[in-house]
């Protein structure tokens, strides 16, 4: 059957796939955000969609990020399911007006009388040698808007899978993607299944350590998993896909059994999510803990050009390794 | 001219419709006097930002819209929801903070949200409400609904970036917005000519390439005129619509205002010309109304108003447990 | 000496002489934003200064968040020494392309050619009731921000002393006002004494419990503190004065004396400025811990209109009482 | 007319500044080209947006800009940074990543600034420069400086909102802001017209009250001339003026760009009307350079760019431990 080939695409592709099939079930659903039309989307993500959707569904639109997002609120109150593409987190500061003081408060502030029903995508993180003004990794910042969900894919099956769980969620949710991931290949079964976008993953399950994180800093983390096995080192690593509201039940799980948590995401240090979520785990599972939770987030600066500042400020496989190991075995 | 009809502004107006300007107008003009006070004896609270010698905007430009029609307002908005047809009751139980209140007590005089009668806010972000109107605009090009978009802002956004933009989206893409600048000359204490390099709003307008007109807001029947003559052009071109109306604030912009920034001539100046007050000289040369008429209808607009504070009186708190109610949807709403 | 003479006056009174010794010492110094002139400031905090300084040094904007927060950037590069009064926190949405992708950028981008000698100020936080739109307290949120210092002052003291500080930083920094501590009055000295801006102040000491606050909630622990005196608990209570960079030390050594925390702010929890500091305690003081870190902030929701769904919102002298009560005696 | 001089465009010009113009303009065009190579090279990294099509805006501007004027650009800038007199070693060095690079690599492509020579960025924000430029005049004027600070953009950052507050503020408070609009009518891959309902740019310039004046960008003579006409006028009068430039794009926006939005005709017609091709015709038409002068030239600029390539291959990597210096001053600096 259809859904058990699996097919090789990229992350990329994924996402691809997942506008696609959104546009064809619901014709409320439209894209709309700069260069997703005639350019095919800064990315190539939207690539094709315009010729098979019409411009009217598939919306270029002027450098206007406070007006378009705000449009894409206003048309999800008029009924429309619209699918609003900031290009990157980095410009999506020009938007956060409409996100917090809109999309985000229209349902408590109306009593419940209006919710908006609208997903915001934008491609997040560094990595890219792109420099201070384009590396932003933000996602997590985001987390501290209440009204707003906020969603993270780090795989190719949640890349396809989160936008039609976000598009059928009645209130605002954002999807980061993180542009290192786009090029990403993998396989896919041909139909899509629906994924839940309230519960984190397990990638591996092990006793020794947790191991958090999500989008692009999960890979590091798988990669940094393997190396860590063949030192004897079993992590659980958890990928928590859906950032708010946080699956904390999950990562208190894991640390009960694994009485260790070390946390890794791409966004600066201070103010990190990797602090929420120590401080749940500090509220939580204190006593539960054979060592502090540690956490590796990017260096506290603006990212710089040069391919290896931009690499020492960002986290590493080799120091989630070396950190992991100073963490078991002291 | 047949004597059932009025000759006021350039329009001919029934004795009907101009005494429903003038009930309009005053039902607004006595609930916010009546807000003030109840302000001032602290049963409302936060910012309360009053309407008083702008009434002709609203009533007039509430003519021209339908039931179906959307309006996006600012914290000005009294004055709008009423003439959507929100009942005093609603409105002023949600000044009170009460769980009758159009918004359960979560909104307040600045987020008066109606869902059944289309009032999509009450912004107290100055701008904010101009990229929604652009949305339910599409919503309804998209959809193939022939319906208009009143958004009302005043002429201090008209410097923000969201009004470039705004106006930008909407003619580009020829959405049915009516965009209603309520130019009142100052926002908060800043003058126009302190806050825009080209004083004459419709010509930045237009250099959006969308039609303007520009109307004396302190006449009702020239807003309503105006405002006819503009949704008209929305509707039949389905493309945008700037009117700016001339009007003033007599009320200090909100409840803590020194009003330092204007003097006390120029506020008396405006008073002269109250929207309220010409009407009725205008309806009684007519012999359309005379004072004991004027007694009567200033008597159901008491008791209407009595009405609503005694319903926000006997209304109930809303439970503290659900603080985090309408943070997001029951799921199911969808 | 005028020095010792104490003058009676309020918060409000001291921004506002804060500002007026700074344009006198200074004629780089120029306040601009929106209604700071002929308005007399929204919270009447500029009041006067129009007449003693003219037009140009106390420049009334349009309203343009974006662009005057930009301007005073533009005007720190050119020689100047601008503080921009952004009204409050919940328009600074508006302008923080400018703060986030140039202010706190273009020193590091620049490889060290251009520091911006800017100050920025607004007004934050909720308890007056103005709703959802109206009273962010965002000013911990803003910490995360690599390149900016921020500031929140709490006192007399500092509301007067820290602008002049913040002016002589060679680098952005921002001063968060709590709103509802303008009318607080007290009494401060005839001159200004320069106030440091890098280390916390005990406000109190005590051997049972570290509070950790600022701003408007210090004074909700001070309050506190004085009911849990009579119940026999003595607080350690630090008023963290800088939020970026956090004077980590100051809370740690008292940590190491009380072994037990508390940290109160009235940013919405996750994401908070608390879970910064629970997770930096979690990290250097784990081994001194006798219980774990706790946290009092806002409730995560849109702020409500309502006085008694706002109180319910917002953190409260009781909860901070019943908290610190539990943590000591279980 | 003098046999030492030329009438090109509408103005006259010596030899002298117009072999000037060439070079300038050559410069500029072959280090991009290298600049490309290295690029597939994988020696520079990023994002790389070039200027070729367009050198004569940068090139013409330039001639009406003196040593204390500032300028602020986009992430397109090299042309600016070459024309401000900066070294192409140290623009090289930087795109390398290098620490003999303007901004010690930290910058990269899109982020070159230079404090000698006033070259404020470099901004990878599309419209995040207006502000800037407007608050580096507001301290010229506060100041009584006489510098003029010149503001460039592309035509797609009219769209922004900040373009909107930012024209307001310059206009209102009379502020010397030289603001030149490349229209290379393409943002990204989204046409003028799909992105102002207006395309008639100056038009919208002069909604603020601003003066305005649109010249042939592909013409470097025109361009100086009209640059120096607008310079003077900020000048004299110490207020703003909008310039814009029509010009195009010969390349793809950026490294990664199919060009799926325009046609290989539309593409070449303009590369019909190389600003470098046709000054070179008519300086031979005069007589003011044949073959061997031009191979000269390109011979000395092949120096220069093999000097600098070899400079940037030369320098060293700046060392990770200074990974957060420059995060914030070194105390002192004020
Ligand atoms: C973005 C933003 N900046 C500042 C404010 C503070 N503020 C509230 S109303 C107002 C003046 C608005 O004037 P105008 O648009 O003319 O409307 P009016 O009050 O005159 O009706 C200001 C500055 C705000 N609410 N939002
Ligand atoms: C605020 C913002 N939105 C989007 C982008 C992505 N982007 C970079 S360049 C560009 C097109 C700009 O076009 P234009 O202003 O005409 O300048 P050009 O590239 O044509 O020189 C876009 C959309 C950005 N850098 N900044
Ligand atoms: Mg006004
Ligand atoms: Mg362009």
């Amino acid at each position: 059957m259809g859904e058990l080939e699996l097919r090789k695409m990229t992350y990329r592709d994924a996402v691809r796939e997942g506008l696609r099939e959104a546009l064809q079930k619901d014709e409320r659903v439209f894209l709309i955000g700069e260069d997703v039309g005639r350019y095919g989307g800064c990315f190539a993500v939207s690539k094709g969609l315009l010729d098979e959707f019409g411009s009217e569904r598939i919306r270029d639109t002027p450098l206007s990020e406070s007006a378009f997002t705000g449009a894409g609120i206003g048309a999800a109150l008029g009924g429309m399911r619209p699918i609003v593409e900031i290009m990157t987190v980095n410009f999506s500061l020009l938007a956060l007006d409409q996100i917090m003081n809109n999309a985000a408060t229209y349902l408590h502030m109306s009593g419940g009388q209006f919710n908006v029903p609208l997903v915001i995508r934008m491609a997040t993180g560094g990595g890219k040698q792109l420099a201070a003004q384009h590396s932003h990794s933000l996602e997590g910042w985001y987390t501290h808007i209440p009204g707003i969900k906020v969603l993270c894919p780090a795989t190719l099956e949640d890349a396809r899978g989160m936008l039609w769980s976000a598009l059928i969620d009645p209130d605002p949710v954002l999807i980061f993607e993180p542009a290192v991931l786009y090029p990403m290949e993998g396989e896919l079964a041909e139909r899509a299944a629906a994924v839940n976008i309230d519960r984190a993953k397990v990638h591996r399950e092990g006793k020794d350590l947790s191991l958090i994180s999500y989008g692009s800093c999960l890979h590091k983390c798988l990669d940094a998993a393997v190396i860590l096995a063949e030192k004897g080192i079993e992590v659980d690593l958890l990928d928590l896909r859906t950032l708010r509201p946080l699956d904390t039940e999950s990562f208190l799980a894991s640390v009960a059994k694994t009485h260790r948590a070390l946390i890794v995401d791409e966004g600066w240090r201070s103010g990190s999510l990797s602090a929420e979520i120590s401080a749940r785990i500090m509220e939580q599972a204190f006593y539960q803990l054979d060592a502090p939770v540690e956490r590796i987030c990017s260096a506290e600066v603006p990212m710089p050009y040069a391919k290896h500042m931009e690499e020492a400020a960002l986290p590493q496989v080799t120091t989630i390794v070396e950190t992991a190991r100073r963490m078991v075995h002291g | 001219m047949t004597n059932t009809d009025i000759k006021i502004g350039q329009s001919l107006v029934s004795q009907e419709q101009s005494l429903h300007f003038l009930r309009q107008m005053l039902r607004i003009r006595r609930f916010e006097e009546k807000s003030a006070e109840l302000y001032s004896a602290m049963k409302i609270r936060g910012f309360l930002h009053l309407y008083i010698g702008e009434e002709a905007v609203a009533v007039g430009i509430a003519e021209a819209l339908t039931s179906d029609d959307a309006v996006v307002a600012t914290y000005r908005e009294h004055g709008y929801a009423m003439v959507r047809g929100m009942s005093m009751g609603s409105i002023m139980a949600e000044m009170y903070g009460k769980v009758a209140g159009c918004c359960r007590g979560r909104g307040g005089s600045m987020h008066l949200f109606d869902a059944e009668h289309r009032l999509y806010g009450g912004n107290a972000i100055v701008g904010g409400g101009l990229p929604i109107a652009v949305g339910l605009a599409l919503a309804d090009q998209l959809q193939k609904k022939a319906q208009v978009t009143c958004c009302c802002f005043g002429e201090g956004a008209m410097a923000e970036g969201e009004f470039h933009e705004s106006m930008n989206l909407a003619a580009l893409w020829k959405l049915p917005v009516l965009f209603v600048c309520e130019n009142n000359f100052y926002a908060m204490g800043t003058a126009l000519q302190l806050s825009e390099s080209i004083v004459d709003l419709s010509s930045k307008a237009a250099a959006y390439a969308v039609q303007t007109a520009t109307v004396d807001g302190m006449d009702v029947i020239a807003v309503a005129e105006a405002a006819k003559k503009a949704s008209d052009t929305v509707r039949e071109t389905g493309g945008p619509f700037f009117l700016e109306c001339r009007t003033y604030r007599f009320r200090p912009h909100s409840m803590f205002d020194p009003e330092l920034y204007r003097s006390k001539q120029e506020v008396e100046g405006w008073k002269q010309r109250c929207p309220i007050l010409s009407l009725i000289q205008r309806l009684k040369k007519q012999g359309w109304i005379d004072d004991s008429g004027l007694e009567e209808m200033e008597q159901e607009i008491a008791t209407e108003i009595a009405t609503a504070v005694d319903f926000a009186e006997q209304s109930e708190w809303e439970s503290v447990e659900d603080l985090s109610k309408f943070v997001h949807s029951d799921s199911g709403v969808n």
